[in-house]
């Protein structure tokens, strides 16, 4: 027979006013296997958790049920208390009449009812309940952060000068991200690249971390403190051990014609190719879609089509029968920062629910740009050598229009968000306009210019203050061919009147989008996104760098539109959350877990389909000789959050979730 | 001036919504509506500011103004609106209120141009176009507009002349006054 | 039992997740929002633990309804379990029917941690509806009479897990 | 093939050369036009713009006569017409509590199971077809003029891409005639007040051709009578107070006639007030040296 005590709390008057707590502890005194029972004003005070432990001590008790608020407020307080009286923690539980009952209900004879109902149904629980104790797993010190723009530039170096090491992976040959494209930054314009390289360099060249450029993220498994991570290092034609960046392979390659990713098409670069001059790792890579060598391949021809590269390379760096290869990397935490891409302004888009922007031309106007290629036409390292050129005829544009909000703010065209910093890169825009065309006149198109941060509103008023933009309050309906100027339609709200604008060329500033491909990654990595991609957050006031997988975590504009700082800041949180995480030996967490009972278990492996953590193994039964008997379902305990889903899914019945069996619960249903 | 809450019942808004089903305070005013009207050059009030007014509830000023007579429904405003508002609909909704009001709400050679038109169906089942123009004609005086075309079009065989009923005649006529009468029901209540 | 009052007051078992709707019902405590005090709550990691043999046993011991409830679809504090209790109950559904249970007895729904006002809602319209449906006898003396034989105590149990601190 | 025929009062009168086109050229290219029994007229813009519901009702009597009819398709050539019958199939479906005040009006069971198509996507669909038979309109350039109610709005239309369309300039294509580039393709020409208020629709108009002939186009083509009325109609009107147009305005019906050469006269070309005589001479004239086709 078990020997439970009830302890019913009045919590001042919020219990005790509608419930009768001396006749629940008198009707819960009643039950078999009750061996004490007793009420008081405050249980979660001193005094009262004192009653708890003498109880416990005098009475022998092997489970406590406290009858009181939530479980959300105050079991951690109770089932301290009930260790320190030398108790398994676990057999403490609690009832909650509080919020559940007195808090909302008022007839008192009801109340005082259900009261007694619910404490008898967790009595009934805890008489089955079995000691547990919290789980321990150890910590490898190491962190993957997936990107190289200067979030994961931010959150490496940050995990790294903490003494904690980093993989950094990157997709593209370079890091530096979309940051390194930028003329100068909002809100005090300096340059973009004069801040940036020196952290892209110091990343890597850190001792605690190891780059890999040109890599994709292929699969992780593992939890928290123990993921393991297997990354693509993808063909770059060019031995990185080699190469010392020399750059004559560039010079020798003839298909020079092959537009640039980084100056978003407005420049070209050759085959082999450094994305750019401050690239790091200053190392070439071969783009085979282009290459007249590996073209030629693709087609089976015999002959070599071409090879000058090869050549011109005094180190032998350059193979041509590089394969991809894979690497495992053991890591305890992990940094997801994989930037932003702009909603594209063609009409091919990525999805069904993105529309594209046809009355703005469908980039067939070549004088309609997006915001990047601005900025590539302001960069002094740009196309144009820092100056505003039209695309289509080289000429200097005197009337230059920017459009806000294309693709944000629009839920007709897909996106309702608002891509928040449009806004200050435009403003920014008509200054870096202005300082470089000083006769040409800048508007912008606005709905609301929303200038929240530090220096940031005082930056905004000085582009029209000072530096005179002409900002017009509305939305343009049509951009529209005519001749060699663009003609603009849109609507000037404040004034009431219609605003046509025969523009030079047109900047849209187009929304923020997370990466392509970020479900794919979200999917690997457990973690939940929002539906438009973006990573979500575990919550979005108190743990905004934490996601809902433990051990993994967010920084920067693959979890919303951000700009620089507030990517930097996040990433340094990232940082400090992994640098928290690796300041402990090893992890203790709850153990609500499942545990397979391998006697049983028919080896259906539904638990595995249906579990959305991957918390599932197969484990071979094997008799005395080594010959596998049968295999069997077997749960890991580090993965497994403790959702139960296995459980009820199980037809045999051969998974039980600890704190949470079957026998538990059908004693809970029975009682109520 | 009320203060522009949201009223279901009694307001504008909820009249709109009732005729409708769209919510005017959707409306952001980015004025992409108006930048885009063929006919704004010529409204008094621009799509997105009758969208406002209807918001603020100034029921008086927007329902005697001409503006929304001079939506041409060409549904641009409608397929670029970012908000999904589709004031076309919603300018028609305005249309159908000022209606209900007063009946002699339209301007009058809009408004004789509608009933010239529907009299036709309602009389016919189709519009003849001769007794369409005349029937406008007799009732705007504008006797002498098309007097130049009207001649020409009959040689080119563009304007029948005699009026054919379709069969079902009788079936249309019913169908005008169950609407007119659930116009009706619509306005007492 | 309060069946043996005038009127007929039904009782009402809710499965909830702790995460939401648990969370949820807690919030509408705060909130001090009053509703018909038939529902007695049992808690649960996630709605993906719900067996749907617990609804049966429900019925099966007095209840006239049941309530089961959990994270909006794409909320759910475990990624998916939702999602595979949703599966699973759209075919419980018919199965419960099959077995002679009205299925307006069970209401399913979801309620997150910041819905307390819907909470009530699922509360009362439930408790409103079964009170209609009266009194639910068909599974009445099925099962022994309570309470289910004593388990073993925790003390001296085969169990795989060390004891606690001491 | 056969498809049901929703001709529209404008048709019978004014529109009367798209009635007499459309059905050489439904003829030729082996098309069955089955005309609704008893059709009635939709309500175009008076119906709407004073009574949303009779509007509806007026359209769907029609959609009811061709279900009774056993049609599964109707295609009306006038996109006024085609956008009004669109509209009640669509509010039909998604606004019960209007289609419960509806249907018992109709006399006649109503399933709205009628699918509604405009003159460009069956052109569109034999396209195939006519470029095989066609003997190419080589060096006539056409713009190729949507108007309003063939794309908009686009949840009713469903139809083509309503900022991008390019339905017209396969046709065109097609036909060997070249289609300019031009950017008015979808402006609204004031069709609605082409009675009422003739000034509005002068300005409408005359900017809209203006462009078109700005990008070298012969004529235009359109699909919808209302837009044909309009801009050949009041062409004079748009001239006297600017420059001289002289664009004549082809239903496309008539330009893939003159490409299956269907026999002139039921083309009614001879019906415009603007003459189409300057552009059929030119065709009638040895093709000029080929240039290639700028994409529209």
């Amino acid at each position: 027979m078990s020997r439970i005590g009830v302890l019913v709390c009045h919590c001042g008057e919020n219990i005790g006013r509608t419930v009768d707590c001396a006749k629940v502890a008198h009707a819960l005194g009643e039950l078999p296997g009750v061996a004490h029972a007793a009420d008081y004003k405050y249980m979660c005070s001193d005094p009262g958790q004192l009653l708890i432990k003498q109880a416990i001590a005098e009475k022998k008790l092997d489970g406590v049920v406290v009858a009181a608020c939530s479980p959300r407020m105050h079991e951690k307080t109770f089932r301290r208390a009930c260790a320190s009286a030398g108790m398994n923690s676990f057999l403490c539980e609690m009832a909650n009449i509080r919020e559940h009952c007195s808090w909302i209900h008022e007839d008192r004879e009801r109340a005082t009812e259900k009261a007694i109902a619910l404490a008898r149904a967790i009595v009934e629980k805890v008489k089955r309940n079995q000691p547990l104790s919290p789980i321990h797993i150890p910590i490898e010190r190491r962190a993957l952060v997936i990107g190289g723009g200067i979030a994961g530039i931010q959150a490496a170096l940050d995990v790294a000068d903490g003494g904690g090491q980093v993989v950094l992976v990157e997709k593209e040959p370079s890091i530096g991200g979309h940051m390194s494209q930028l003329s100068e930054t909002f809100p005090t314009l300096d340059c973009s690249q004069c801040i940036l390289t020196p952290r892209m360099v110091e990343a890597y060249q850190h001792p605690n971390i190891k780059l890999l450029a040109y890599s994709e993220v292929e699969s992780v498994s593992g939890y928290i403190g123990n993921f393991e991570v297997k990354v693509r290092r993808k063909a770059r034609g060019v031995d990185e051990t080699r190469c010392n960046g020399c750059g004559e392979c560039q010079k020798a390659c003839p298909s020079k014609k092959i537009p640039s990713e980084f100056e978003q098409g407005l420049g070209k670069r050759t085959a082999i190719y450094v994305p750019f001059p401050q690239a790091v790792p200053n190392i070439p890579v071969i783009d085979r879609a282009n290459c007249a060598l590996f073209k030629g391949r693709a087609k089976g021809a015999k002959k070599q089509a071409c090879g000058l590269c090869k050549d011109a390379c005094g180190r032998q760096a350059v193979d041509f029968d590089q394969q991809d290869s894979f690497v495992t990397e053991k890591v305890g935490a992990i940094v997801v920062a994989t930037g932003y891409q702009l909603y594209t302004i063609g009409k091919a888009q990525p999805s069904e629910k993105l529309k594209g922007y046809g009355e703005y031309g469908y980039g067939k106007i070549p004088d309609v740009i997006d915001g990047l290629q601005f900025e590539r036409l302001a960069s002094a390292s740009g196309p144009t050598g820092g100056k505003i050129l039209r695309p289509s005829d080289g000429k200097e544009p005197k009337k230059i229009v920017f459009l806000q909000c294309i693709g944000s703010r629009d839920p007709a065209k897909g996106i309702e968000y608002c891509s928040k910093i449009c806004c200050m890169y435009v403003a920014k825009h008509t200054m870096l306009y202005r300082h470089k065309v000083h006769d040409g006149k800048a508007y912008v198109f606005y709905m609301d210019v929303r200038a929240g941060g530090k220096g940031y509103e005082e930056f905004a008023r000085r582009a029209i203050e000072e530096e005179g933009a002409i900002y017009l309050r509305g939305r343009v309906s049509k951009l529209e061919r005519a001749g060699e100027k663009i003609k603009v339609y849109g609507f000037d709200t404040l004034s009431g009147r219609p605003m046509v604008i025969d523009a030079e060329m047109v900047v849209l500033a187009t929304a923020m989008r997370p990466q392509p491909g970020i479900e794919t990654l979200a999917q690997k990595l457990s973690v939940s996104y929002d539906g438009h991609g973006f990573i979500n957050e575990a919550h979005p006031k108190l743990r905004p760098v934490e996601t809902n997988t433990a051990g993994v975590f967010v920084a920067g504009a693959c979890q919303a539109p951000r700009d620089i700082p507030d990517s930097v800041s996040m990433a340094s949180g990232a940082a400090s959350k992994v640098l928290g995480l690796f300041s402990h030996e090893e992890l203790e967490r709850d153990p609500t877990v499942a545990v397979v009972d391998e006697a049983g278990c028919a080896g259906c492996f539904h638990c595995e389909r249906v579990c959305p953590y991957g918390a599932v193994e197969r484990k071979d039964v094997k008799n005395r000789e080594g010959v596998v008997l049968k295999v069997v379902a077997s749960v890991n305990k580090g993965v497994c959050q403790g959702c139960g889903t296995c459980q009820a899914t199980c037809p045999s019945k051969k998974v039980e979730l600890q704190g949470f069996t079957d026998e538990q619960m059908f004693a809970v249903i029975s009682a109520l | 001036m009320s203060d522009g809450s949201f009223h279901p019942d009694s307001s504008l808004a909820g009249e709109l919504l009732r005729a409708t089903g769209l919510n005017v305070a959707v409306c952001y005013q980015c004025g992409k509506c108006s930048a885009g009207c063929p006919m704004a050059a010529e409204m008094p009030l621009k799509p997105h500011q009758m969208l406002r007014l209807a918001q603020l509830d100034e029921r008086e000023e927007l329902l005697s103004d001409p503006s929304p007579w001079l939506c041409l429904t060409c549904e641009t405003c409608s397929a670029r609106c970012p908000n999904e508002v589709d004031p076309a609909r919603l300018v028609d909704g305005l249309r159908e209120i000022a209606l209900k009001r007063d009946p002699a709400a339209a301007p009058r050679r809009l408004r004789a141009f509608h009933e010239a038109f529907l009299r036709q169906i309602r009389r016919h089942g189709r519009v003849f176009e001769i007794g369409l123009v005349a029937h406008y004609k007799v009732r705007t005086g504008a006797l002498l507009d098309d007097v130049l075309i009207t001649p020409a079009a009959l040689r080119r065989g563009k304007l029948a002349l005699l009026p054919k009923d379709i069969e079902g005649r009788e079936e249309v006529r019913r169908i005008f006054e169950a609407c007119e009468r659930a116009a009706r029901k619509e306005a007492r209540s | 039992m309060a069946s043996e009052a005038p009127q007929f007051e039904p009782k009402i078992v809710a499965f909830v997740c702790n995460w939401c709707t648990y969370t949820g019902a807690d919030l509408a405590g705060t909130s001090r929002l009053q509703m018909a005090p038939n529902v007695r709550v049992v808690r649960l990691p996630c709605t993906g633990r719900i067996d749907p043999l617990f609804i049966v046993k429900a019925f099966e011991r007095g209840a006239d309804g049941v309530i089961v409830s959990g994270c909006h679809p794409a909320d759910c504090h475990y990624t998916a379990g939702n999602y595979h209790a949703r599966r699973r109950f759209a075919i419980f559904r018919d199965l419960l029917d099959f077995m002679g249970v009205d299925v307006r007895r069970i209401t399913f729904s979801w309620v997150s941690a910041s819905e307390g006002g819907k909470w009530r809602d699922v509360v009362n319209d439930t408790t409103a509806r079964v009170k209609e449906l009266g009194p639910f006898t068909e599974y009445q003396g099925l099962s022994d009479p309570w309470p289910p034989a004593p388990p073993p105590t925790g003390e001296g149990a085969s169990s795989s897990q060390a004891l606690g601190t001491p | 093939m056969k498809v049901g025929y929703f001709p529209g009062c404008s048709l019978h009168a004014t529109a009367k050369e798209l009635d007499l086109s459309l059905k050489a050229v439904a003829a030729s290219l082996g098309v069955e036009l089955e005309e609704i029994r008893d059709w009635s007229c939709c309500g175009a813009s008076s119906a709407h713009a004073t009574n949303h519901l009779l509007s509806i009702a007026l359209s769907a009597r029609n959609l009811a006569l061709a279900e009774a009819q056993g049609l599964t398709q109707v295609m009306a050539p006038c996109a006024a017409c085609f956008s009004r019958l669109a509209t009640a199939r669509h509010e039909m479906a998604h606004d019960e509590g209007q289609a419960q005040l509806v249907r018992p009006m109709l006399a006649r069971p109503f399933k709205n199971a009628v699918e509604v198509q405009n003159v460009v996507a069956l052109l569109q669909g034999l396209a195939g077809e006519i470029k095989a038979r066609a003997t190419p309109l080589a060096g006539l350039k056409v713009a190729c003029y949507y108007g309003c109610l063939l794309v908009r709005p686009p949840e009713i239309a469903q139809f083509d891409d309503p900022e991008d369309p390019t339905s017209m300039e396969q046709v065109v294509a097609a036909t060997g005639a070249t289609a300019v580039r031009w950017s008015r393709r979808l402006d609204c020409c004031g069709a609605g007040f082409s009675i009422s208020r003739v000034g509005s629709v002068v300005r409408l108009g005359r900017a809209i051709l203006e462009d078109a002939k700005a990008a070298g186009a012969q004529a235009v083509v359109v699909a919808c009578p209302m837009c044909h009325s309009n801009l050949d109609l009041r062409q004079a009107a748009m001239e006297a107070r600017g420059a001289s147009l002289g664009l004549p305005i082809l239903f496309l019906t008539q330009l893939v006639g003159l490409a299956l050469k269907v026999p002139r006269e039921s083309l009614g070309l001879e019906r415009h007030f603007v003459s189409a005589a300057g552009v059929l001479e030119a065709l009638a004239a040895p093709a000029p040296e080929q240039r290639p086709a700028p994409r529209g």
